[in-house]
């Protein structure tokens, strides 16, 4: 199970709750599942989301593997000038 | 818009006389920013540059007659000049970049009637004469007589500088021009002084003239400011009565600039800084001379 | 306005040109607009960035604070006449050499100002060419490899 | 692409990556020859001039257009009729998230004009003086409203209201009445009222900056041609066109294929060109004219109606231990938006502390709509300011303590395994290497003289990868053409050339770049986010591996052997082995002369979305003299110092560390937007927008730090942005050193220093009654 931590303003959308033990193998799956159990959330996972994969940052990549004991930090997107 | 470019002072007047809404076009450097900014739309510029007395640097009667439209790179590469009148020159100097100091004139910065325009100050303490041509002939006034306020001066219509006079120096003469500007350069002054100190055989100040820019409507003399330094040998008291005499004439503004207290407070310290540059220089002369 | 369009004859990087402009039209609108000489580039149009420096008689000017009509009979210089042919000056090979500039949209106009300063003065000090190129904005570079190159150039330039 | 450690090229001795080579387009850029926005001119071409509002804020009640339509010479009048209005739908735009529905009124008001200056109609005329009078016959009635141009005015409950439905997110019940306020964020980690528990100094302080201005010297430009058929062509300066293309086709309602975009030359971005302004006019424009036209804006227009980046108010707390190890630190951010929703207070919060190893911290920060322009990214977005306070109040913490700044920082500084405060732990960063570097460097231990100070500073940015395609196209002597989508704006063709030379083996005079328009190769992101030599040099990378790849299975054909004995080294495929035959090595020229015979040209391609960027951090010392007597500050000395994973083109890098350094400088010192209580911006110019000249500043002394980022093939992290972040508070650290007084505004400029010293001295001089 990976561990899956919402930053920033996302868990306000999760009940406050921020830390999750979930069963996925990508950003897709982890996706799909927390916006299954937060309905609130779904719609600000879809655009200006990015997951932090063992401390790797990805932005826009659905199938970036997660693997059984990944730390995954689901942050804003970041962006520069 | 209608463009001239008369080669003789008569044929400018006669232009100007008759034109309605006419400027005059010598740098270009303050009209060609209005005309672009739709600040001004003359029916007709005449430029003065074609006109050799505008144009040339001659010594007279043992002083300096400068055409209103010598550049200020003209007037930097006159050797002699910049040795006579350093103040003055290098207060033309700090008018712009050197792109702009390959075109802006001492007639052109005067003219513009801007009350921070470097080169008046200096030419104020200079006691320089302006001659302006007009439908009555020529006139020779004093430098301080021609601007009356922001974008104001004192010429009528059909009348135009034709060059200013600075006048023969004695051998214990010199002068001084500082600004403060936020840069080190491409600003304009926040307050700028220009300094002119002559002193007696004995090395004590018989004579001062101290002239600030940027303090008020427009560039002035301040006598109380020269006044404090008579008789004196311009030790620190001295230089801060002074700096005391030309904080307390100022009359400035606050703007994007400089506020009031600042312009008031930086025209003192300046102005100090001038007086002993222009004092050192003055004591080298009499040790020269 | 005038709509009657003045005839100046001018020299410009060697070559006679005539044009015909309007009277409030500037040196640099038609040195871009009318000539497409576009390598003098327009950054404000009020004298302040130097992106439109030319020489005019030997003398260093903003292009935007020049009236067209008042280059008759007189000569100017652009940053398309700076390279002889296909050599280029040596300020041109030593800012690529620096890597003196980074976006290139000052590049002309400091160029064209530096070598207005080597002209004049073979062996400036670092503070003269930091004053003499105080009226040439760049926003890229922080001015270092600029003034490096400046450096190089005149050296360069005296040895040969 | 594969991202694996073992696949970072472990060499160090590489024939072009790290090395000093003329950029290919440097002959363009020092004859007059390249293309920039304003220099193309088309046939039939038009003039387009926007008309802009007067007002800072006020309803656009009705506007008649028939007297500038009726002027001869005028082919085309627009307004907001001719631009869609959308519906709110947030897309990334390169800088932080946009919203449609602002950006469509953004670039042509509609219910009301929100800033001085923000565009209410345009017009196409025949020459430039017919469309200025175009411009002053359209009648717009406007009712004037309210304004307000401070951030923390604007979020008063009685203040003038911008978006009349405004309520803000991210507060929890949302509030019922709509405010400025667009958005509230935060980042917390542990627990920060024990951790403040446990400190035995702590320092708060609040600080104000003012809007700055990306300053680029080249204004916005473009030349837009609409075909009847609806087919457009638009040339235009900016860091990211395939962006431009999507904005503005979804603003006409275009087709995004029916748009082809071709990037110019760009005479600086810095983040300001990564939105549009005049493109989606002037293709408006064009449409309705049937003509070519092209579009200009003045300096002047650049300032009131472009860029910059947030003004800001903010408190800042830090509490340390007596031996200087932080225990906890909060940051209240409020950045000024302009006049629609999307400040970078975000990133912001979320490099406030970046630079430190900490327990206990927090990040709030408040996204606020004022009167003036809609911010746009300027380099780093959000974090110079945020990091600006941090690091004054560390400085002073450690002064406090009695012990070393720079000790200070490198007790506490971000390493490997750092749980950042917006969520994942670092990677390998390298802030202590640069720590240690500038411990190291002759500069910090250098004598000062009266009235002279020393500051330092450290600085965070995360650096971005993303969308971007690459294709190799082998010529039939061996040369190629190397075509990207990134816009070039510091010399990233050079570095792209130069790892494509790496992989291939080819002479970097053999690899010709250039920027494909969005016809010619797939979605590329803008150049920003210091992305363009990490994200699209993997694509080059890629691009070139996969030609490589094609070669070998020609050669393997030709020498008749399997695909895996041959292999390629240095520019020529070889035998594997021996035993895989004797054959004589073939060239890529050898092999490029035959492709027509062995199956066709030889291309290669990548199309990425480069994960893995690398941060970088950055540590900068500064040297600073004061005149007490005028307020006037010098700066006597700089070096900067930062990680660059690796340098490819080692001058870029310097370059982008001097630029950003001396932008900082500017932003310390004298960079700030004046408005009167008229809500007009008074200083719109280079005259009196104070952005450093030549003679204010001295030689930029640099010293690039290599530690690699595991996720680029070279290391490479990206470095664009992190420079401009620590100057700011470096220069309010040396001043403090200087003549003892701390400053918690910007800019220092003169009025303001002397000030302060005035007040110091006669507080010392009460104090001695």
């Amino acid at each position: 199970m990976a561990r899956v931590v919402l930053n920033g303003n996302l868990k306000q959308l999760s009940g406050g709750r921020s830390e999750f033990e979930l069963d996925v193998k990508d950003v897709r799956q982890l996706f799909a599942q927390l916006g299954e159990r937060y309905p609130e959330l779904a719609p600000h996972l879809e655009e200006g989301i990015a997951v932090a994969i063992d401390g790797e940052i990805f932005q826009d990549a659905l199938f970036a593997t997660i693997g059984p004991d990944s730390e995954v930090h689901v942050i804003p997107k970041i962006a520069g000038g | 818009m209608r463009y001239e470019s008369p080669e003789s002072i008569e044929s400018a007047v006669a232009l100007l006389a008759n034109g309605v809404g006419a400027r005059i076009l010598a740098g270009g450097t303050d009209l060609l920013v209005q005309l672009r900014a739709g600040l001004v739309e003359p029916e007709l510029v005449v430029d003065i540059k074609n006109i050799r007395e505008t144009r040339e640097i001659t010594v007279e009667n043992g002083g300096y007659r400068v055409g209103a439209a010598v550049s200020g790179a003209e007037l930097g590469e006159h050797a002699e000049l910049k040795q006579v009148w350093p103040g003055v020159v290098e207060a033309v100097e700090l008018i712009g970049s050197t792109q702009i100091q390959g075109r802006a004139s001492m007639g052109g910065n005067l003219c513009n009637a801007s009350p921070a325009a470097d080169s008046v100050p200096a030419l104020i303490a200079a006691a320089a004469l302006c001659t302006i041509a007009g439908p009555e002939g020529q006139r020779e006034v004093a430098v301080e007589e021609i601007c009356t306020g922001p974008g104001q001066t004192s010429l009528a219509k059909g009348e135009f500088v034709v060059s200013l006079f600075l006048p023969e120096r004695g051998p214990r003469s010199a002068d001084a021009y500082l600004r403060f500007i936020p840069r080190t350069e491409m600003d304009i002054a926040v307050v700028g002084a220009g300094v002119d100190i002559t002193l007696d055989e004995s090395g004590v100040c018989s004579a001062a003239r101290v002239a600030l820019g940027a303090v008020a409507p427009t560039a002035m003399l301040v006598p109380e400011a020269g006044a404090a330094l008579v008789g004196t040998r311009l030790e620190d008291a001295d230089l801060q009565a002074m700096a005391a005499a030309a904080s307390a004439a100022c009359k400035p503004i606050d703007d994007k600039r400089g506020t009031v207290e600042y312009r008031v407070k930086v025209a003192g310290v300046i102005a100090r800084r001038a007086c002993a540059i222009a004092f050192e220089r003055a004591l080298e002369r009499a040790r020269n001379n | 306005m005038s709509k009657t369009k003045l005839h100046v004859a001018t020299t410009i990087n060697g070559d006679s040109i005539e044009f015909l402009c309007e009277p409030q039209q500037t040196l640099l609108d038609v040195l871009r607009d009318e000539l497409h000489l576009t390598g003098s580039k327009e950054g404000c149009a009020s004298g302040d960035c130097g992106a439109c420096s030319v020489i005019l008689d030997g003398r260093l000017v903003c292009a935007c604070l020049v009236l067209a009509v008042e280059t008759n009979g007189h000569n100017v210089e652009t940053i398309e006449g700076l390279a002889d042919g296909d050599d280029l000056h040596p300020l041109q090979q030593k800012f690529l050499e620096h890597s003196a500039l980074q976006c290139g949209i000052c590049t002309p106009g400091i160029l064209i100002a530096a070598k207005a300063l080597l002209d004049i003065d073979p062996d400036p000090t670092e503070t003269r060419v930091r004053y003499w190129l105080a009226g040439n904005l760049c926003r890229c570079t922080g001015y270092d490899k600029i003034v490096r190159a400046v450096l190089d150039a005149a050296a360069e330039m005296r040895a040969n | 692409m594969a991202k694996s450690a073992e696949n970072v090229s472990k060499s160090n001795d590489y024939k072009w990556v790290g090395t000093r080579q003329v950029r290919p387009d440097g002959v363009d850029k020092v004859t007059g020859r390249a293309s920039f926005g304003a220099d193309l001119y088309a046939p039939n071409m038009l003039v387009g001039k926007i008309l802009r509002s007067p007002h800072p804020h006020a309803r656009i009640v009705s506007m008649d257009i028939s007297k500038a339509e009726a002027l001869p010479g005028v082919k085309a009048v627009v307004n907001k009729d001719d631009i869609r209005d959308l519906p709110s739908e947030m897309v990334p735009a390169g800088e932080m998230m946009v919203n449609y529905r602002d950006i469509t009124r953004n670039v042509m008001a509609r219910e009301k004009a929100l800033y001085e200056g923000h565009a209410v109609a345009a017009v196409a005329a025949i020459s430039d003086s017919i469309a200025h009078k175009a411009l002053s016959l359209i009648e717009v009635k406007y009712e004037v409203l309210p304004h307000v141009i401070d951030v923390m005015d604007a979020m008063k409950p009685d203040a003038p209201l911008l978006h009349e439905d405004l309520i803000t997110t991210g507060v929890e019940p949302a509030p019922e009445k709509p405010s400025n306020i667009a958005k509230r964020v935060e980042f917390s980690q542990g627990d920060l009222e024990s951790g403040f528990a446990a400190a035995d100094v702590i320092v708060e302080r609040e600080f104000t900056t003012q809007p700055v201005h990306q300053g680029y010297i080249e204004p916005h430009a473009c030349l837009a041609n609409v075909a009847k058929d609806g087919k457009a062509e638009l040339w235009c300066t900016t860091q990211g066109h395939f962006v431009a293309r999507g904005h503005c086709a979804k603003l006409l309602g275009m087709d995004i294929s029916k748009l082809r975009v071709t990037a110019s030359e760009i005479g600086g971005g810095f983040g300001g060109k990564t939105v549009v302004y005049l493109e989606p006019v002037a293709l408006a424009l064009s449409r309705k004219a049937g003509q070519p036209v092209k579009m200009v804006m003045t300096r002047e227009e650049v300032f009131r109606a472009s860029g910059p980046t947030s003004g800001a108010h903010m408190r800042i707390k830090i509490g340390a231990t007596k031996d200087g190890r932080i225990t906890a630190a909060d940051a209240l951010l409020h950045y000024q938006a302009g006049a629609f929703p999307g400040s970078p207070v975000q990133l912001g919060c979320m490099c406030a502390f970046a630079p430190y190893d900490l327990e206990n911290v927090r990040a709030v920060g408040y996204d606020v709509v004022v009167n003036r322009p809609k911010v746009a990214a300027y380099r780093a977005p959000g974090a110079p300011i945020a990091e600006y306070g941090v690091e004054c109040v560390v400085d002073e913490l450690a002064k406090k303590l009695g012990i070393d700044p720079l000790e200070m920082r490198l007790l506490n500084a971000a390493k490997e395994g750092t749980q950042t405060v917006y969520g994942p732990k670092f990677g390998p960063v390298g802030l202590i290497e640069t720590l240690e570097a500038a411990r190291e460097h002759p500069h910090y231990r250098a004598p000062l003289g009266e009235n002279q100070g020393r500051g330092i500073a450290s600085g965070f940015w995360f650096n971005i990868g993303g969308e971007s395609c690459a294709t190799l196209n082998l010529s039939e002597d061996g040369s190629a053409h190397l075509v990207v989508g990134t816009p070039d704006i510091g010399g990233s063709r050079a570095s792209l050339c130069q790892m494509a030379a790496e992989e291939l083996g080819l002479d970097l005079d053999k690899v010709h770049p250039i920027i494909g328009d969005t016809a010619s190769l797939g979605y590329t992101f803008l150049t920003g986010g210091s992305r363009a030599t990490f994200a699209t040099g993997m694509a080059v990378i890629e691009a070139a591996r996969d030609v490589i790849d094609k070669m070998r299975e020609r050669v393997a054909k030709i020498w008749d052997i399997p695909l895996d004995a041959v292999v390629w080294e240095h520019g020529y495929a070889r035998p594997a082995s021996s035993n895989a035959g004797a054959f004589e090595p073939m060239s890529i020229a050898e092999i490029a002369a035959m492709a027509n015979k062995t199956g066709g040209p030889l291309v290669g391609n990548a199309a990425i979305n480069a994960q893995g960027a690398g941060p970088s951090f950055g540590t900068h010392i500064v040297d600073v003299q004061v005149d007490t007597e005028t307020g006037r500050v010098e700066i006597l000395r700089y070096t900067a110092i930062q990680d660059a994973g690796k340098a490819v083109h080692p001058c870029f890098v310097e370059g982008q560390m001097q630029g950003g350094a001396v932008q900082g400088i500017g932003w310390a010192l004298n960079e700030e937007y004046v408005y009167g209580e008229d809500g007009k911006l008074q200083n719109a110019g280079f005259l009196d927008y104070r952005i450093p000249v030549c003679s204010d500043v001295p030689m930029i002394d640099t010293v690039i730090v290599e530690v690699p980022n595991p996720s680029h093939p070279y290391g490479v992290r990206g470095v664009g942005e992190t420079p401009i972040i620590p100057p700011m508070a470096a220069i309010a650290n040396a001043i403090e050193q200087a003549i003892g007084i701390r400053f918690n505004a910007l800019p220092m400029s003169p009025p303001k220093v002397l000030a302060a010293i005035e007040a110091s001295n006669s507080a010392v001089a009460d104090a001695a009654e």
